[in-house]
């Protein structure tokens, strides 16, 4: 990863973190409401993605998909005032947390049904493929959405089509409430690519680094028209699934384990030891984004309510083909 | 009689019957350490054991087909959906399946089902977390429909649903769970489907209300009274039995009728609701029956906008005074 | 002017709209060599090569997905339900994506997108190759939906379906794959949505009917004409938008309705239409509007069965006199 | 295998085989109509499953599912009688060749909907589970059927909660008028099994023996507890997919080719060189299948239609519970 790429997936996975954090702080405050899954300690992942995509590129993301949008360009601002139901919102309030979406930036959608983006993120590889252009799509999804039949379907689909199109999966080790190995055949989800006849690949999801030799290889596979690959990003989420959750299911000390795996810190470290940013510039860095997300909680604050007016708008496209 | 949360009395209902026959087990997502989000299956698998009430992945086509399976071979499943709105990924197992194994077979087969879960706006969920889909079921035969709106409702609607032979959808309302009410102690306290609940005694103009609904409808109700139109409201209980008499009972008297519920207006069951009364009540009615329900777009995350899209008390005062023409 | 089958005025259709605009495929189950179960599809894979006429896995919830992701990027795809009983193990696909994304996008998405395929009675298919399916599509909202019942009318309303920017419902039936008429050869025919079509003057009594159902409402008019009642059959054409205008203009003049569908009548679109009628028709209706739609059960195999359970001439033709109290 | 199972395997693929050549041509007749899927090729993986399965064990099947019904005990004349739907059929005519179904002899159905049955084989072992029996179940399904998110959802669950099912998927090498491959991304659908971490096996599904090997394997390590078993059986379908077929998708050359390795003709061989059935006995046994489906023949051709008074029957149980 060259130092360019490298400060863009710190200043990411920190815009991520901080923005999550505002978010959650603001649900507590009551100003914000609705389902809210917050992607913390998960980072890395989206970063390194985001990093290596371009404009032009897509992804499909999911109910927990604050990191992708962000990590495909999404501004904090608009993306805060989404949270909270504003009309200046990436939906216009329309579809809050979990339907964020920026089709012209290629951001095809978070999605709040567990595994429903999937195959969208296959007809963006095959819209490309049939297009004639070098664009690639990534879907994300957790460890739970593997296990729906639509993970079977669309792998299947861009397999035999040979779409060029990255499947995520970020284990995340629950879904919901349940500990992944209690619902999941198989111990690495990466295996079933085996099942489509597609590379399966199991990376530390945590480590930008092993992250972006996953992803490059996976890009250009899709780009040499070779189809699609599996990786599954084995990683962790520190805060409960939903902010309220009672997180009956796992130990303190669980998380504080893997917390010691923070993708951020371990990034800040090796570019200390790297001399790629010292201490002042990364605490520079630090107060950049806290400004950056204060102003999206102002922007987002200061927004309006959409016009109850409006309310049957949009439902149908009006006008020309 | 004990007073308790609509949540508690389903909880408590699912034990009971666990308790009385071991054909009975539950199954679904996050049901079992969680209790489920809701809390309608808390502390069931201490009790039962993973056994009785298994955590299944996020494959709820899978686990519905599991459940018809398994009740065509002797068990009792009731099958958990934490959101009624992923009946989607399940619709073939339920509609083409479920619905219709019994008929196909000539007979020749038995699918003691209940499916449950809760629809309906009151958390900000958005669109694919806050729809209703009762009309599906009614619509394709197979199913009988239950839509309890209150604590007691839940208890007694779901004892008979268990206890049915038949695939049930059981209709909770996310809104309603923390409602509470006096709820018999009697473990075979049951309220046979088909017999519609009369909420309230009014003259004027009969309004038909379900699930989160009726609540409104009462509160339009006393509304109205104030300004001299007492109506009655009336709660269906079960869509599928539907109770006609009760609501033709009532228009006889009052002459005019409100339907209203949350789902979608267009193709919702409020027309089904008003076209029979049509049908069999045309001599009655001194005005056309107005219908309410969802306007026709996506349930929105805006709180403002979803309360322009959801029926409130004063869309049901209005409609009221409409068909009485004041 | 060319006389084709109403299989073969889908696919020239198709074919023209491939020809005309790159961005047209169409993507199904065996609809390349074969052409499709019904020939809709027949030689086009020839002509457009397997890039542009794609055969895909039994998967429709994952190439409706597919779907949507292409027409979210510029494409404009034409996906195939071989019987379009198969919608339910896709439904999430087209009921929670399909028809609610750009709502809950704000508007910032747009999804050209027609699913089409046939539904109904006539090849002795049974319970899950022989429903009705409209109703699902007109209750939640997203979609528009079309069901032609004639050639002409599945020419022009396809190319209106496939130039329209939105998800559309394209039902065709069955029965009705080999039945011709004069269809137009202009390039661009296109029929709008939501224009019913009067297929039969009358001053008597309005019969409402949909696909199969109109020739059979037709059938029933000629009879009832020998009997002194003149029947005015209207044929909506598309469910949504629904052309109300059309409807109560006849009402207005024969102050009776019959509505009549395949799809079973509890909780169908006869339901809605009565429903409008009944709200917007009230003061000109001299008799309830009656519904007929096939009966509460499973489609039978048994042709016996089949022909008990799906209104036929004769139902139409009492339900007629019946609101003409004769 | 032993003599007494090799004459019951034999004499279950002849029935089979005739049933379905009369079906045929009852169809060709105007006697029979609506949607008729001939198995005959594929008779040994029927006879072969049915002959280990006892009366209290359970099978699901599909809409090619005459042979599954006959080999699980169906009787020929209530069977021919539903394809014709007369009242005495297996479901009063109500179901008509797709939805044969014997609940009380284990045959809990075929299925019109590709794969629909699959997870029902799941219920009906879970059920075994949880009353605590030796019954195990079986699920049919086609190569089409295994590209369904039903298969991998019901596959997973089968494997996390160690249900004694078995899941034979019969090969045919078509579904519908498209060939496997060209929709199936694994050349082997028993590779998919790894998916789920449980055995994936391919067999030759015209072979009788092999067959046998694999099906006890199965059903022993369902009774042990351990859980499902996948078994890909290759076979071939002589007929056109539905009766009128126009069989564009393959050459003759392909079919005569799969007609040379027809079970019947190998299983007479086999038991003719070991001197299990002489010519002579097995000409009898045609002769006797023969006047079986002659005799099935006619008790559908002379059973009444249903009453059409009756067509609401049914739909719901109706007394108590
Ligand atoms: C079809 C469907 N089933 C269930 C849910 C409820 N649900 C929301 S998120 C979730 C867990 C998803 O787990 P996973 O895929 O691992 O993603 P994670 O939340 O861990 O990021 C569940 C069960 C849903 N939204 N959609
Ligand atoms: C969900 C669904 N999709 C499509 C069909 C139409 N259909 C019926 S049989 C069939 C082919 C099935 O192939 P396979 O599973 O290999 O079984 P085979 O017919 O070869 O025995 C198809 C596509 C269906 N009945 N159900
Ligand atoms: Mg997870
Ligand atoms: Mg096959």
């Amino acid at each position: 990863m060259d130092k360019q790429t490298i400060l863009q997936v710190y200043e990411t996975m920190l815009t991520i973190r901080k923005f999550e954090e505002k978010a959650l702080h603001l649900f507590e405050e009551n100003k914000l409401r609705g389902s809210v899954h917050l992607s913390i300690g998960q980072e890395a992942v989206a970063a390194v993605v985001g990093a290596y995509l371009r404009d032009k590129d897509y992804i499909t993301s999911t109910h927990r998909g604050h990191g992708h949008a962000i990590a495909k360009g999404a501004r904090p601002d608009k993306a805060m005032a989404e949270l909270m139901g504003r009309e200046t919102g990436y939906c216009g309030g329309r579809g809050g947390s979990m339907h964020i979406a920026d089709v012209e930036k290629g951001n095809l959608g978070a999605n709040a049904i567990v595994g429903g983006g999937i195959p969208h993120a296959n007809g963006a590889a095959l819209s490309a493929q049939l297009r004639g252009t070098d664009q690639v799509a990534v879907s994300f999804f957790g460890d739970g959405a593997a296990n729906e039949g639509i993970f079977h379907e669309t792998l299947n689909i861009a397999s035999i089509w040979k779409l060029p199109v990255i499947f995520i999966c970020e284990n995340n080790q629950y879904g919901m409430t349940t500990a992944v190995d209690s619902v999941t055949s198989v111990k690495d989800i990466a295996v079933r690519a085996a099942g489509y006849d597609m590379p399966g690949e199991v990376v530390d999801g945590n480590d930008v680094f092993a992250m972006e030799k996953a992803v490059k290889k996976a890009i250009k596979r899709a780009q040499d028209g070779e189809g699609p690959t599996l990786i599954e990003a084995k990683t962790y989420r520190w805060k409960g699934h939903w902010t309220g959750d009672p997180e009956v299911y796992r130990t303190r000390d669980e998380v504080e384990e893997w917390k010691t795996k923070c993708p951020i810190k371990r990034l800040e470290k090796h570019m200390q030891d790297k001399k790629i940013l010292s201490l002042e510039q990364i605490e520079a860095t630090h107060t950049k984004i806290d400004k950056l997300i204060d102003e999206a909680e102002e922007f987002a604050l200061s927004s309006p309510d959409p016009d109850p007016a409006t309310v049957l708008d949009n439902v149908y496209y009006e006008g020309d083909k | 009689m004990s007073r308790k949360k609509y949540s508690v009395a389903i909880r408590d209902v699912i034990a009971e019957e666990m308790r009385s026959d071991p054909s009975v087990f539950v199954m679904g997502e996050d049901i079992g350490a969680l209790g489920g989000v809701f809390g309608c299956t808390r502390d069931l698998q201490k009790e039962f054991g993973k056994n009785r009430v298994r955590d299944t992945p996020i494959a709820e086509a899978g686990y519905v087909g599991t459940g018809i399976g398994a009740a065509l071979t002797g068990m009792r499943p009731i099958l958990d959906f934490m959101y009624l709105d992923f009946v989607y990924v399940a619709m073939d197992q339920l509609l083409n399946q479920a619905a219709k194994l019994r008929y196909m077979y000539g007979g020749r087969a038995t699918l003691p089902l209940v499916v449950r879960g809760q629809q309906g706006i009151g958390r900000g969920n958005a669109g694919t977390h806050s729809q209703s889909v009762e009309a599906f079921f009614t619509h394709i035969p197979g199913f009988k429909v239950a839509m309890p709106s209150t604590a007691s409702d839940a208890a007694g609607l779901l004892r008979t649903a268990i206890r049915d032979n038949n695939p049930v959808m059981f209709i909770e309302h996310k809104a309603l769970y923390a409602s509470s009410e006096e709820v018999p102690d009697d473990p075979n306290f049951a309220i046979p489907f088909g017999k519609a609940a009369v909420r309230r005694q009014g003259k004027d103009v009969t309004i038909i209300a379900t699930s989160l609904m009726v609540g409104r409808a009462l509160e339009a109700a006393e509304a109205l009274s104030k300004e001299g139109i007492e109506a009655e409201v009336i709660d269906p209980r079960t869509l599928l039995p539907l109770d006609l008499d009760t609501m033709l009972k009532s228009i006889e008297k009052t002459g005019r009728a409100v339907v209203v519920h949350e789902a979608h207006k267009n193709n919702g069951v409020g027309a089904e609701i008003a076209s029979q009364i049509m049908e069999a009540g045309f001599k009655f009615l001194d005005a056309p029956v107005v219908r309410l329900g969802a306007k026709a777009c996506t349930l929105p995350f805006s709180l403002v906008l979803e309360n322009a899209v959801v029926p409130g008390v004063d869309d049901i005062h209005e409609a009221a005074k409409q068909v009485c023409y004041k």
